[in-house]
């Protein structure tokens, strides 16, 4: 009971103090596959620092709903990153959630998000909400297809007991697996607006999605967003690891000592995964607003492919 | 007290011979009414005391219900036409002289359509539908304006054409019956008849009911002879448009039926009931088509008395228990609501002064008790409940799904039709803005409230000894 | 001189005058001028007269000669003699316009009296093969009656039509053998040409229809739009 | 006996009242007030026939050798719990609300009639009362749509409705005539006792989707429903959409559930395709529509779809004898339908709320009330948020039943279930995900920004009857969302009473957990999820404001330093749906933006016409209507010829009938 009590708050811990370092990580990566030195590894932690001390600048125009709509934000994001099996499968409310769940909690803080864009009426919040609900509207049922392919092969939506069926080793190669896996990466992408979906560095009106939602933002607010932007891509990193490549994750016994292999496991794969996203975001380039579709659609095709697949026959 | 049945016939006639010489209106109105009443209550009498059978007067289950209707619908519309015609007169649309042999001419055909319904003898019959033809082409031409004339002269001659095939048919069934029932005036009592019935030779029978059928048809309005039907209800005066939907149809149809059960009891004949069918759907089908394009209130519920027959003989047609039961109830309801609506109507034409749907609009705002009286006769005639018309409708679409689906999706097709056109033109007056003169018009709503309301308690309660009848006279038609 | 027939001379006779009624139909049928139709009228009701007479004296039944006298004076003579009137009062064109040609007509007559005879075929031969026989040919007069009345565009040629129709069953009624109310019925009939002709003449006194060919008084409905 | 059949004389009672005291404030408070009580008194009622045996009572009405049967069993009463909530909340939203109805005379009398109506359809037990009742609801609603009949579009919508309702009705009539077979057997009771045969099952199953599902909004049957249910006073719309949607689906699970007996797998197939294009097209109308009441009947749409769905797959695993699955499926399907009663008479009143505050019911108009009115914007938040599926409210926790009910099980031996399970699944997801949008879309454009229109700018906050409607709701949606486990087992009367087999017992769990199948298959718990979140949100706010600056300056938008003179430069509703247009719409309804481009020297401003075709009416109701205009048209020729034409067809008839006469001897 208190076992699996601690890994959680271990868990919920490390995941939210440790993603500003993925963030950094791939900026480092980017910066200096582009022969920059680029900033420190740790320079997310002092943007955070640096906008927590700031007085928060509001919209004359803004209502309660945009300065609760952060914490919410953060909240959900931080509720489904807590669900997420990292180090360990042995977490003690990880059945509270499954993963549908995990991804519509992610929607909730994106409904909060994209009604905080359209608060102060301005032109540039609603262009990002209505883009933003748009890659949803496809991000999400790809997901949801992920979900069902992954849930179909290992029979249950459970991601503790998901990651238990994968490390066991009897799944093998697989065709739906495989298209999951490539839907999934698209949906990351997508999800968390990297290129070449969005690009989280600009600032150029017409190609801006995600931070044109937030340009009102500013002080606490804006910390708090701009951490459960990257709790979300730790969350998406952590998801890939804990259904595609568990291997090192702690079961569901109590011992130390295979939680401590597993974190490290865990590390190495976020670094892994931190260093490919960077790399991946330096050789491709940013795609037109209304491209995304069809890049989204090939992902929703993708995952509703596999799981045909699955209902077809069940060794696919 | 004398006898029912000759109460029932005598007193129109008496009734007509002093409405003959009395002069006035108010006066004649009022006998009018008084003569009709008369004639109501001794029908009501025949409910317990059922007169013997003669050679020349029948009562039995079928008829009972007719005459019955017949009386209740005179009497309810003769009171109609008391304050409808006062009001024609009052604005000079009618004048006295025009009117002089009105109520004499109106308890003619009363007496016309209860000698019909009450003959034992099918000559008798045929002579009694011929005399109210004619009283009520007389009636229909009452305007004297050329639509009026010209709609009862087309109602003549199609009628007498009518009446002629239906009197060949006539001499056929006779000429059938007179090998096996004898000679003269027995093979002509239908009562002998329905008994001998199975040793007739069936082929005469069979052309008999083909003239039969298209005779008496022509009085029904079935489609494609229906012609007449909606020019004499749209020119007639309202209270004659009434009688001709109410009473004038169901005395036809009556005939029809009594012709159906000799066919049914002769195992060799044609099976009536394809040709009965057949001819059902084509006229609720043509005229639920038809009704969209009317642009006269009155000629189009006259279309509607088109679908409504074409369902009642449909139902006959189909028969079994269900069926026939269906084809009574739906008959029965069809007569009660139609003129109920001609009432309405006929005070809503008043009002507005026309007879053109867009003359009127916006009824249920400026005159409520009219809009929804017509909405509520609408929702009526097109079978939704609370009303009669429901259940009989109910019987129907569903007994015939199971024996032939293809019908039933063609009568649901024309029933949902009809509805649409129907629908369409009644929101149109009940609903939207106010169109044309407000005032008041005084009227005596009483027979409207009156059917409707037998109407409405008949969709949820229908009284026992009715369903009685109506098992006995579905089991005789086979 | 049963050798002649098997039903007799007097079946023989009665059924030669049904069939000259037939004969007469056709002339009309072949008529194209209103007068000499009136005039074949005036032969149909004159041959229905006779075959009543005939038909009342081997029934043995005295009150068809009523029937029969009321055939020869009001529809051979009365009525052709009226309608005469009126086509002069009126003067109405004299032609009579047709739907399709004679020989069209007339093709469709004999047509007509064959689906007549066809229909009638399995009667069987108990129902009184006099009767039946007699029914066909009544039956061959009503539909050419009709099929005047259809085919022909100028009233009083319809009127015509209809009084043929008539004639024929006339000649069904009195046929059969002991049917009552026949002399009620032809009376009742005869009150309904009466009607149709006054109608006719009703329309001219009131001067609302400058002819009465009927394709004009239909011109003039209103209330359908 | 069956003491809650009382009610319905009660409210026809309260009819009559209402058409004697439509115009005095009285009037409204019995009728309402009434209503609200006869409707709490339903929902008890409803609740304690769930697990109480099975009551009938039979009346010596309607058909006569038959009589009106009434029988009162969990599935009526889980059924007549819904019309109790929903109608009770509508009553006393309308305690309010009905304060600024223009014509209470076209109102009053038919409300509880139409209550009265639905609730007989659920106790109904033969053909006859069914249908009779059916179509009473459909007619009362109809005149409660003409309510407002000075407007030439509810007339139109009136049309439509009433057609559309009537051909449901006969539609079903046409299935009871099946079911009932020759000898009439209209009773409930003998229906059951004489199930039909498989392929009379088959049919009956495809004509009661009709019939139902043209009452429920199954596209392409949809088609009056968002021209009807805004026509209605607002919560007359609640009332539709929340409830009447839900009694129709009511009758679809009567008769096919119950009434049927076990169909054949294809029956799954077709319902799960029907409910999946349904969920699809009902949400991408509901993101294209500007009428703020309309978008809401197009949602409604969609989650009919979604409760079809759930019917489908309940069909297809009672097809191969899984009762546990057919449970979960049809739990969620009926769970799903509560939530949607719920959320959709919430937001109806919300919609009723702005309707009055402001008068308009064009979004584009609308704008900023977030800041002139105090609780409505937030109980429709609420509404929003649980329409849109999103946790922890309730639309999620059924929405993830049903998902929950495609997982289960992928081998089905028939090849066609194997394709549409999947691909529902998809379409469930993809509907899931446009409705966040378009509710995203509906909130931010009534609600957020600045207003858009003079009146918006004037809005005041609603009545408190009305309020009081909405948070009961509200809550509702929450309690219902976190403690789904109590929906479960109050459900599982029903499921058993139909399926044979019921899901799990959810409320022996100490965390409240709702657990489907097994622990280790899925469990969800919303209560953890909401306690989680709120206790996040409280160490987030504890700590940041320990941590960080506490200054709030106001100033004026920032927006990438454009000035913004004018609220029009805002994102408006067309705008916002134009990236889902394009993706979704060019094809399916031939969405065009045309740019009317004025030439040089024109003073004329230049504009953007977006054109949107309506697939359905497009191809079926257009064409249908055309087809009858020509037809009679043609026909109507036949009304003006002369009397020798009328004659020739009477000789015609007379020829033709005498040759069938001889070819038939």
């Amino acid at each position: 009971m208190i076992y699996p009590l601690l890994a959680q708050l271990v868990q919920m811990t490390v995941i939210l103090t440790l993603s500003p370092l993925l963030i950094g990580l791939v900026r480092k990566v980017k910066s200096r596959l582009q022969r920059r030195r680029g900033s420190s590894l740790i320079q997310p932690y002092r943007d955070l620092r640096r906008l927590l001390g700031k007085e928060a600048v509001v919209a004359e125009n803004a209502s309660w709903l945009f300065r609760i709509a952060p914490y919410f934000v953060f909240a959900s994001t931080w509720v489904a990153a807590a669900l997420i099996p990292t180090f360990s499968a042995n977490l003690m409310f990880s059945w509270s959630g499954d993963l549908i769940a995990i991804t519509a909690l992610l929607g909730s803080a994106r409904f909060a998000l994209a009604l905080a864009g359209m608060d102060v009426g301005t032109s540039f919040g609603g262009l990002g909400s209505s883009r933003e609900m748009m890659i949803a509207s496809l991000a999400e049922p790809a997901m949801l297809m992920i979900v069902f392919s992954v849930a179909l092969i290992a029979g249950s939506t459970e991601l503790s007991t998901i990651a238990g069926y994968m490390l066991n080793g009897q799944v093998g190669l697989r065709v739906s697996l495989a298209m999951a896996l490539a839907a999934l990466l698209i949906v990351a992408v997508a999800e968390n607006g990297r290129i070449p979906v969005d690009n989280p560095a600009t600032h150029l009106e017409l190609t801006m999605v995600h931070e044109a939602m937030v340009l009102e933002y500013s002080g606490r607010h804006l910390a708090m967003i701009e951490l459960a932007a990257s709790l979300q891509l730790m969350l998406y990193l952590s998801m890939v690891a804990c259904i595609f490549l568990p291997i090192g994750m702690a079961g569901n016994a109590n011992e130390p000592l295979r939680d401590a292999v597993g974190f490290f496991a865990w590390l190495a794969k976020m670094a892994a995964g931190g260093m490919a996203l960077g790399v991946a975001e330096t050789i491709v380039a940013k795609m037109r607003v209304f491209r995304v579709p069809n890049f989204l659609g090939a992902a929703l095709m993708l995952g509703l492919l596999g799981v045909l697949l699955l209902f077809v026959s069940r060794g696919m | 007290m004398p006898d029912p049945v000759t109460g029932i016939l005598l007193t129109p006639i008496i009734a007509a011979a002093i409405l003959v010489a009395l002069p006035g209106y108010r006066l004649g109105a009022a006998l009018n009414m008084l003569a009709s009443f008369a004639a109501l209550v001794f029908a009501l009498t025949l409910l317990w005391d059922r007169p013997p059978t003669t050679q020349y007067l029948l009562v039995d289950d079928l008829n009972i219900v007719f005459v019955l209707l017949n009386c209740f619908v005179g009497f309810t519309t003769s009171s109609f036409s008391a304050s409808y015609i006062g009001h024609e007169i009052q604005i000079g649309k009618l004048s006295l002289t025009n009117i002089r042999f009105y109520h004499a001419m109106y308890q003619i055909m009363l007496f016309g359509m209860n000698l019909a319904l009450l003959a034992n003898n099918i000559g008798l019959m045929w002579v009694a539908v011929e005399l109210a033809t004619l009283t009520t082409v007389m009636m229909v031409g009452l305007y004297r304006t050329a639509e009026a004339l010209e709609a009862a002269w087309k109602y003549f001659i199609l009628g007498s054409v009518g009446i002629a095939l239906a009197l060949f048919g006539t001499i056929l069934v006779y000429l059938a019956a007179r090998p096996v029932v004898g000679e003269g005036i027995d093979a002509m009592i239908w009562t002998n008849l329905f008994h001998a019935a199975p040793d007739f030779d069936s082929s005469l029978l069979n052309i008999a009911f083909v003239f039969l059928l298209l005779g008496y048809g022509t009085k029904v309005g079935l489609a494609p002879l229906h012609a007449w039907l909606p020019d004499a209800h749209a020119e007639g005066p309202t209270p004659i448009s009434a009688v001709l939907s109410g009473l004038l149809l169901n005395v036809a149809l009556y005939a029809l039926l009594r012709f159906k059960v000799l066919l049914a009891a002769n195992p060799n004949a044609i099976a009536p009931g394809p040709l009965m069918i057949g001819m059902g759907l084509l006229s609720l089908i043509f005229a639920a088509f038809m009704l969209y394009r009317r642009r006269d209130i009155k000629r189009m519920f006259a279309y509607s008395s088109i679908e409504h027959m074409g369902i009642i003989v449909f139902a006959f047609g189909m028969a079994g228990p269900l069926g026939n039961f269906a084809g009574l109830l739906q008959m029965t309801m069809h007569s009660l609501t139609k003129s109920g609506i001609f009432f309405c109507v006929g005070h809503i034409a008043q009002v507005k002064g026309s007879q053109k749907i867009a003359d009127m609009g916006g009824l249920t705002a400026s005159h409520p008790v009219l809009g929804w009286g017509l909405v509520a006769g609408m929702a009526a005639i097109a079978g939704l409940p609370p009303f009669g018309v429901f259940s009989s409708e109910f019987l129907v679409v569903s007994s015939t799904f199971v024996r032939e689906p293809v019908l039933a999706l063609l009568l649901v097709f024309g029933l949902l039709v009809a509805f649409g056109a129907l629908l369409l033109r009644v929101t149109s007056v009940a609903f939207g803005p106010v169109i044309g003169p407000v005032g008041r018009v005084h009227a005596s709503y009483i027979p409207m409230f009156a059917h409707f309301s037998l109407v409405l308690m008949a969709g949820i309660w229908l009284p026992p000894p009715l369903v009685t009848w109506f098992q006995h006279v579905a089991a005789l038609l086979g | 001189m049963t050798f002649m027939s098997p039903h007799g001379l007097a079946f023989d006779i009665a059924h030669m005058l049904a069939g000259l009624l037939v004969l007469v139909s056709f002339m009309m049928l072949y008529q194209l001028r209103l007068l000499a139709l009136l005039h074949v009228l005036g032969l149909h009701a004159f041959v229905l007269a006779l075959s009543v007479a005939w038909q009342a004296h081997i029934q043995d039944a005295p009150h068809l000669y009523i029937t029969a006298g009321m055939a020869l004076a009001f529809k051979a003579i009365l009525i052709p003699w009226a309608l005469r009137r009126m086509v002069f009062q009126m003067g109405l064109h004299r032609e009579i316009e047709t739907v399709g040609g004679i020989g069209i007509t007339m093709l469709a007559g004999i047509a007509l009296v064959a689906l007549s005879l066809q229909v009638m075929l399995p009667v069987t031969a108990n129902a009184d093969p006099v009767a039946r026989e007699d029914i066909a040919l009544a039956l061959s007069v009503v539909l050419i009656g009709l099929l005047i009345m259809v085919t022909r565009q100028n009233a009083i040629s319809q009127v015509v039509g209809f009084m043929s129709l008539e004639n024929g069953i006339n000649l069904a009624a009195t046929g059969a053998r002991g049917m009552p109310l026949v002399v009620e019925i032809t009376v009742a009939f005869s009150i309904l040409i009466a009607f149709i002709v006054v109608g006719v003449f009703l329309f001219r006194i009131r001067e609302r229809f400058d002819t009465i060919d009927i394709s004009e008084l239909d011109r003039v409905r209103g209330g359908q739009m | 006996m069956m003491p809650i059949a009382w009610v319905i004389p009660c409210l026809l009672l309260l009819s009559a009242a209402g058409i004697v005291t439509a115009r005095s404030a009285f009037g409204r408070v019995l009728v309402y007030g009434g209503c609200l009580l006869i409707c709490t008194a339903l929902g008890i009622g409803g609740f304690t026939a769930l697990t109480a045996a099975n009551q009938h009572l039979q009346l010596p009405v309607g058909l006569p050798w038959i009589g009106s049967n009434l029988r009162l069993d969990a599935l009526a009463g889980f059924f007549l719990i819904l019309i109790g909530l929903g109608g009770g909340g509508a009553s006393l939203f309308a305690l309010g609300y009905a304060r600024h109805e223009e014509h209470p005379q076209r109102v009053l009398p038919f409300y509880p009639a139409f209550l009265a109506g639905m609730i007989l359809v659920v106790l109904a037990d033969d053909a006859f009362t069914f249908l009779f009742a059916w179509e009473l609801m459909s007619l009362s609603s109809w005149a409660l749509v003409m309510a407002h009949h000075r407007e030439e579009a509810n007339a139109r919508a009136g049309y439509v409705y009433l057609i559309m309702a009537t051909f449901s009705g006969l539609t079903l009539l046409l299935a009871f005539g099946l079911l009932a077979g020759d000898l009439g057997n209209y009773g409930f009771d003998s229906i059951r006792n004489n199930p039909p045969t498989a392929d009379v099952a088959g049919v009956v199953m495809l004509v009661a989707l009709v019939g139902a599902g043209s009452k429920a909004g199954l596209v392409p049957l949809h088609v009056w429903l968002p021209l009807a249910h805004p026509a209605a006073p607002s919560h007359v719309s609640a009332l539709m959409s929340g409830v009447m949607t839900k009694v129709a689906v009511y009758g679809f699970i009567r008769i096919v559930f119950d009434l049927v007996g076990p169909t054949q797998w294809w029956a799954g197939t077709v319902v799960l395709a029907v409910g999946g294009i349904t969920a699809v097209i009902g949400v991408l109308q509901a993101l294209m529509e500007r009428d703020l009441k309309r978008l809401l009947a197009y949602s409604t749409v969609e989650n009919i779809g979604i409760v079809f769905i759930g019917l489908g797959l309940s069909l297809a695993f009672r097809a191969n004898n899984l009762g546990a699955g057919a449970a979960l499926a049809l739990t969620a399907a009926l769970f799903h339908a509560l939530n949607h009663t719920t959320f959709k008479s919430l937001l109806f009143f919300g919609a009723g709320a702005v309707l009055h505050a402001t008068g308009q019911r064009n979004m584009e108009t609308l704008g900023g009330l977030i800041h002139r009115m105090k609780v409505t914007p937030f109980v429709f938040l609420i509404g929003c948020i649980a329409i849109s599926g999103l946790p922890p409210l309730n639309g999620f926790a059924s929405e993830w039943l049903t998902f929950q009910a495609v997982l289960l099980r992928p081998e089905f031996p028939q090849w066609g279930l194997k394709l549409i399970i999947p691909v529902d699944g998809a379409l469930l997801a993809l509907a899931a995900a446009l409705a966040s949008c378009c509710f995203v879309r509906a909130y931010g454009i009534c609600f957020l920004g600045r207003p858009r229109s003079d009146a918006a700018a004037q809005a005041r906050e609603t009545d408190p009857w009305s309020l009081a409607a909405m948070i009961l709701f509200a809550t509702l949606c929450l309690l219902t969302g976190i403690i789904p486990g109590a929906v479960i087992d109050t459900l599982a009367p029903v499921a058993r009473d139909l399926t044979g087999a019921r899901m799990p017992v959810q409320l022996g769990d100490a965390w409240q957990t709702i657990v489907p199948i097994a622990a280790s298959r899925s469990s969800y718990n919303g209560l953890l999820v909401f306690a989680f979140i709120v206790i996040s949100i409280l160490i987030t706010v504890v700590t940041i404001h320990r941590l960080s600056a506490h200054g709030v300056r106001r100033a004026p938008p920032w927006d990438c330093g454009f000035p913004d003179p004018t609220p029009l430069s805002q994102y408006s509703a067309a705008s916002f749906e134009q990236p889902i247009r394009r993706v979704f719409g060019t094809v399916l309804f031939r969405s065009k933006e045309i740019v009317d481009m004025p030439a040089p020297g024109d003073n004329r401003p230049a504009g953007i016409v977006r054109t949107i075709r309506d697939p359905v009416w497009d191809g079926i109701y257009r064409p249908l209507a055309a087809t009858i205009g020509w037809i009679a048209g043609k026909s109507d020729l036949l009304a003006y010829l002369t009397i020798r034409s009328y004659l020739s067809f009477v000789f015609a008839a007379l020829v033709v009938l005498l040759i069938a006469l001889t070819i038939w001897q």
